[in-house]
């Protein structure tokens, strides 16, 4: 299945634009789990963190464009969200890569496979998440 | 030799070292100074000058120190945490040295709320122990603290107070450890009066091996008076009079020879004590009557350092 | 408010080495408004030490409460249960919330989670300045409603030092100068007589510097003979 | 707050007890609760076929709480969901399951068939197998993926609880127009032609309403326009007036209009602010040598036209951003000069010329008629003596050029004057300069953060007459939407728990729609009517006191665990 990455979407642009590519048939890793938040500002780090801790291997936030966030300022909320994250990733030294705030608008369906194609690399490089691999020896 | 001074030879040679106590006056005259300098002169090996004690202002320890050393008199400067921040205590050690000091006694210093400005602000920058820390550090590296280097460290040696009557009575010895360990070249402790208490403090100094590492000086105060007596063990913090001395004193026909006697006991007391490498004397209010101490201790002719 | 911040993840983690059982105590007044200690950071905090020892093979129980005031003996008293679990508390609240829990609970080793920094006032969302000094004899009338003992790097009484540019501090050129604050409030207020007089040396006593300080209200204080009368009653 | 116990933090202490603490367990995990159905989509080919749906359905009907499961062909469909409402029925289910495509394209219907089963509307979850699985993944891992989808699904379900469903109570289905000008008259007028009921409140007279023309804009048009509304029976005019306080919900407003004549409340569904912005008078004009855009459209009206021009398009202050008019203002009235004599040399200074929309044409045109373009990025200098120099660095040329010329334009800027006070009345945000700043200015253009308020005009931001009269004509179109339709709100909204609460008014200064408040308790509440569910309280929310409905900690953390705390 790949690694075990999580998507929390926006409802408006970045569910809409794994949507899109979904309809036009762009594939992706399977191991690709999206959580469908109304605005990514619902975005909570304790979310973030409960994914890593059961083994998430990555984890990406899809806003809208910048200044183009349905709820105003949600996205920049995210962002902020998605960067306390990257520093307690640092503190506990499984590396920020690990989660990234990406924006998309709506119609951009082709971009939502190059965030996983990203965040898929990026995994490759970091090696799995450790919680991951113990959760599955001992099951 | 860290520093070259006085009491720093004569510890180096094994002498039981004797110091006494000189409070600079209420005063910008030298003279009053200058004129305890001169009578105390050949009674004790070095003397200390107080710095502001009990929160009064006076002349500064370091003038007066100075002084002192015109005289012929090698001084222990205090220093205390209560007045300055970092900055002025490294700078005035500076000081101390360019001008001769070699003796310089790190301490708390007394509360203000003692003294005669009660409403000022302390600094507490430092505490005794961070300033030993600091001092020793400019001495044997030539550094500030932090990293800039000094041109030419200060030399001086280093003392340091200790109290073996106050509380907790179990930590007491620890405190004494951390001072050995940031620096303190020899110690002055608080006044004794409850010698069994201090042979305990001295029985866990000595099985710490901690004697080895620093000159310990037993600190003395004669009694004047009965009153005197009490104020000290209801007034004063940290200090330990037994019922017995009171009871001593109070029975005495002449107080004040009592008060001697008790004080000359208690050097040949310790003079036979392991670890004890020499005697401070503090005559509170009564700085003539030294010699004499000295003398009916047997402890004169002080050596040349 | 009492203003603070967590401290770094790292520390936290070395200062609670040798525990595994560990309640991560928060508290919802201050620290909580000034986002550092309250349910969310515990939150936060307590899964991120789960991740840690979970990464590092700790087998760390770690527990979360958070209670309206950590100041407060009888809110503290809420975690009994829960500290009798533990074999520490990661206390979240002010330096005064953590004295309380360990005074509360004396066999029981607490560990700050926060360093406690001021008395402030947020300045707009996420930001928080120092306002009060706590010096126990307020000037504010005097001063044209600004603290300089808070907000004067070094505490003077008499107008601005020569360090004032522009309205900055000399000490770092984001900090406003608090008695160029002081001028322009008093300039407003048509008052700067205030600042012609001379300010004597101020009486430090009430401050910290008289040591640490008790207020008492007699009034609110019960006496001997009503706590007597009350246990009679129980 | 109305979540049913145990959905939220376990409180340990009772009530006679004076402090709350928290369990040391993590938030959000309880028993699953409910009796769910889960119906599966095989949507034609596009997902069965492209999955083993039947080995999800075994899968899942094995699932705790999973009361009935199984495969339809459209449970879109309107059979299909009648079926379902059956199922519900017969089964005594209290939540549901679907999985098929895309919430986005299906999950209004099955509130509708939640709520037509008797169900809460909210009391679904669609778990996306066809977008997310089907299409993009082979055979084996969208089934096993579909798999882990439809048992978060079920996870989430089972922790659902009824969310606010509030039917609309459209009190009024009147509307306010509070504007100044142009757009106010269009608004006003397009409103009236979809027979809604107007208050028009105006700060002067209405005779006072005069118009500029050009942009196509038929003359006397308007004037038409604003006589007819005003003599309209439909049409209330507040002459003089002005709006003091409002207050409400969306399709329940009340405004205090106040004129000389004294105060009256007015009850509305929606209101419209129409603010037109005016031209700034710009300082730096000089005489007859130097002038603007509308003074050299008077100097052509009287058939006169200069032999050397220079326009000027950069503000002096603001070297970046031009308004949108500037240079199409600019363009147009370069070609009429060009039009009137083709020997008249005419010079543009622009950053970028930027022509929107069909106005590219007329660049195109320009460009045709020999009208020159300076490319600069620092406002030019300019000289005044018998004639003009104007002194600008031409970027593509990268030389300094001195330009004598006859006349200099220079273009005039606007800015909304007295917004501040009417932003403060409505509670929508004004920019720095006075700018109504709409909710999303691509998406919603005419939308305020409060629901039911509405902007349009030159004072949200410089615009053309003919886009004036589209975007008004567009916010008067939303309003009466707003205050025909059955008016339904509620699902994904924000409830502060008091007991939590630290009154930190963090909520309040996160808000981009000024939602939350401290109510009489002294505790948080948020506005029903103004949350629009973004979430974003929630996650800063330091006591953890605020929820979101449909996406509460806990929901979202079983969603979550299932998802990814299971082996590969």
């Amino acid at each position: 299945m790949g690694p075990r990455i999580v998507g929390f979407c926006c409802s408006y642009c970045g569910y809409a634009s794994a949507d899109l590519a979904g309809r036009q048939g762009r594939t992706y890793s399977p191991g690709v789990m999206i959580v469908r938040l109304p605005c990514s500002g619902r975005i909570d780090v304790l979310h973030i963190l409960q994914a890593f801790r059961k083994g998430a291997d990555a984890v990406f936030v899809v806003g809208c464009l910048e200044d183009n966030c349905n709820f105003v300022n949600g996205n920049f909320e995210a962002k902020k969200r998605v960067q306390e994250v990257k520093d307690i990733l640092d503190a506990l030294g499984l590396g920020a890569g690990r989660v990234e705030m990406f924006n998309v608008a709506s119609n951009q369906g082709w971009r939502f496979p190059r965030i996983v194609e990203e965040m898929t690399a990026r995994v490759e490089k970091l090696g799995p998440n450790p919680l991951g691999v113990i959760a599955d020896d001992n099951r | 030799m860290k520093s070259g001074s006085g009491i720093e030879r004569l510890f180096e040679r094994g002498r039981f070292v004797v110091t006494g106590e000189i409070g600079p006056p209420m005063s910008s005259d030298h003279a009053p100074v200058r004129e305890n300098a001169r009578f105390l002169k050949g009674y004790a090996d070095a003397f200390n000058l107080t710095d502001n004690q009990t929160a009064i202002v006076r002349m500064s320890s370091l003038a007066s120190s100075v002084i002192c050393m015109e005289e012929g008199v090698e001084p222990i400067m205090q220093m205390t945490c209560r007045d300055r921040n970092r900055i002025a205590m490294q700078s005035d050690l500076l000081g101390a040295s360019a001008l001769g000091v070699r003796n310089l006694l790190c301490i708390s210093g007394d509360h203000q709320v003692f003294g005669n400005q009660p409403e000022s602000k302390n600094v507490y920058d430092l505490d005794s122990i961070q300033q030993l820390m600091v001092f020793s550090r400019m001495r044997d590296e030539a550094k500030v603290w932090g990293e800039a280097e000094l041109v030419e460290g200060p030399k001086v040696f280093l003392g340091a107070a200790a109290n073996p009557f106050a509380d907790p009575f179990e930590f007491r010895v620890t405190r004494l450890a951390k001072k050995v360990k940031a620096g303190a070249d020899f110690i002055q402790t608080q006044a004794i009066f409850d010698m069994a208490r201090f042979e305990r403090w001295m029985a866990e100094v000595r099985s710490r091996g901690l004697d080895q590492e620093v000159h310990i000086m037993a600190g003395l105060v004669p009694l004047k008076s009965v009153g005197a007596a009490r104020y000290m063990k209801n007034k004063v913090s940290g200090m330990i009079v037994p019922d017995e001395i009171i009871a001593r004193m109070k029975a005495a026909e002449n107080p004040k020879e009592e008060g001697l006697s008790i004080c000359v006991e208690q050097i040949e007391h310790l003079l036979t004590m392991e670890g004890i490498h020499g005697v401070h004397i503090m005559p509170v209010a009564w700085e003539r009557k030294l010699p004499e101490i000295v003398e009916r201790a047997g402890l004169l002719p002080r050596p040349t350092p | 408010m009492i203003i603070g911040e967590q401290k770094p993840f790292k520390e936290i983690v070395r200062n609670l080495e040798g525990h595994e059982t560990i309640l991560v105590a928060g508290c919802r007044s201050c620290v909580a408004i000034c986002l550092a200690g309250g349910e969310k950071e515990v939150g936060v905090l307590a899964e991120s030490l789960r991740i840690h020892s979970d990464l590092n093979d700790l087998g760390w129980e770690v527990g979360e409460a958070t209670v309206e005031r950590q100041c407060e003996k009888e809110w503290v008293r809420e975690l009994a249960p829960l500290v009798e679990e533990v074999d520490c508390v990661l206390s979240m609240a002010c330096g005064v919330g953590a004295q309380i829990v360990q005074e509360m609970f004396p066999d029981t080793r607490v560990i700050p989670g926060l360093n406690t920094s001021n008395m402030g006032a947020p300045e707009e969302q996420g930001i928080w300045s120092e306002k009060c000094g706590g010096c126990g004899d307020c000037v504010l009338h005097l001063t044209g409603g600004i603290c300089p003992m808070a907000r004067c790097a070094k505490n003077l009484l008499n107008g601005p030092c020569g360090g004032s540019q522009d309205g900055m501090c000399e000490i770092d050129p984001e900090t406003p100068c608090a008695w160029d604050q002081i001028f322009q409030s008093l300039k407003r207020l048509g008052r700067l007589d205030l600042m012609e007089e001379n300010i004597p040396p101020k009486d430090w006593t009430p401050s910290r510097n008289g040591g640490p300080r008790t207020i008492v209200k007699s009034s609110a204080v019960l006496t001997e003979k009503e706590k007597r009368a009350r246990e009679g009653l129980d | 707050m109305t979540l049913p116990p145990g959905s939220e933090p376990v409180t340990m202490s009772s009530s006679s007890r004076p402090a709350r603490t928290r369990r040391p367990v993590v938030r959000g995990e309880r028993e699953p609760t409910g009796r769910i159905g889960v119906f599966l989509c095989r949507c034609g080919g596009s997902v069965d076929g492209r999955l083993d749906i039947e080995s999800v359905r075994e899968k899942v009907s094995s699932m705790d709480g999973v009361e009935e499961c199984m495969v339809m062909d459209f449970p879109c469909s309107m059979e299909s969901r009648e079926t379902i409402v059956n199922v519900i029925r017969e089964n005594d289910l209290d939540r549901f399951v679907v999985a098929g495509c895309s919430p986005k394209a299906v999950e209004a219907r099955f509130k509708s068939t939640a709520q037509e089963s008797g169900l809460n509307p909210y009391m679904v979850e669609i778990a996306n197998i066809r977008e997310q699985c089907s299409l993009v993944h082979n055979l084996s891992e969208a089934t096993s993926k579909a798999g882990l989808l439809v048992e978060a699904a079920v996870a989430k379900c089972s922790l659902l609880v009824p969310a606010p469903h509030h039917r609309g109570r459209v009190e009024s289905e009147e509307v306010l127009v509070y504007g100044n000008g142009m757009s106010a008259v269009v608004a006003t007028d397009e409103l009236v032609s979809e027979g809604a009921k107007v208050h028009l409140v105006l700060p002067f007279s209405p005779h006072r309403l005069v118009f500029n023309y050009h942009d196509g804009i038929r003359p006397g048009h308007l004037e038409d326009m604003r006589d007819r509304i005003t003599d309209s029976d439909l049409v209330r005019v507040h002459g003089h007036s002005s709006v003091e306080r409002f207050e409400g919900e969306p399709g329940a407003f009340t405004a205090l209009v106040r004129s000389s004549e004294g105060a009256e409340e007015i009850r509305c569904g929606a209101a419209i602010i129409a603010w037109e912005a005016s031209e700034v008078p710009s300082p730096s004009l000089n005489g007859s040598l130097v002038v603007t855009q509308a003074e050299l459209e008077s100097i052509m009206d009287q058939g006169r036209v200069p032999d050397r021009t220079v326009m000027i398009t950069l503000r002096e202050e603001d070297t970046y951003c031009p308004e949108r008019i500037t240079h199409i203002e600019a363009l147009r009235n370069a070609i009429r000069m060009k039009e009137m004599d083709p020997r008249v040399q005419v010079t543009i200074v622009a950053r970028d010329v930027l022509a929107f929309g069909l106005s590219e044409l007329d660049y195109r045109e320009a460009m045709s008629r020999g009208v020159s373009f300076i490319r600069t990025e620092a406002s030019p200098l300019i000289t005044v003596g018998d004639t003009v120099k104007v002194r600008v660095k031409d970027l593509n040329l990268g030389e300094e050029l001195s330009i004598e010329t006859d006349l200099v334009v220079m273009s005039s800027w606007t800015q909304p004057y007295d917004t501040g006070h009417v932003a403060q009345v409505f509670g929508t945000p004004v920019d720095r300069e006075g700018f109504f700043i709409p909710t999303q200015v691509k998406l919603k253009p005419t939308a305020s953060i409060v629901e039911g308020v509405f902007l349009c005009g030159t004072g949200v931001e410089s615009k053309t007459p003919s886009e004036v009269v589209l975007e008004a004509r567009s916010a008067a179109s939303r309003a009466k939407a707003m205050v025909s339709s059955k008016m339904e709100w509620g699902g994904a909204v924000a409830e502060v728990d008091p007991e939590s609460c630290s009154a930190c008014l963090t909520c309040i200064r996160s808000c981009p729609f000024n939602a939350p408040f401290i109510g009489e308790t002294g505790k948080a509440e948020i506005e029903i009517g103004l949350c629009q569910g973004c979430g974003i309280c929630v996650g800063l929310c330091p006591s953890r006191a605020i929820q979101l409905y449909c996406y509460t900690d806990g929901q979202l953390g079983a969603q979550i665990g299932a998802l990814v705390g299971r082996v590969r």
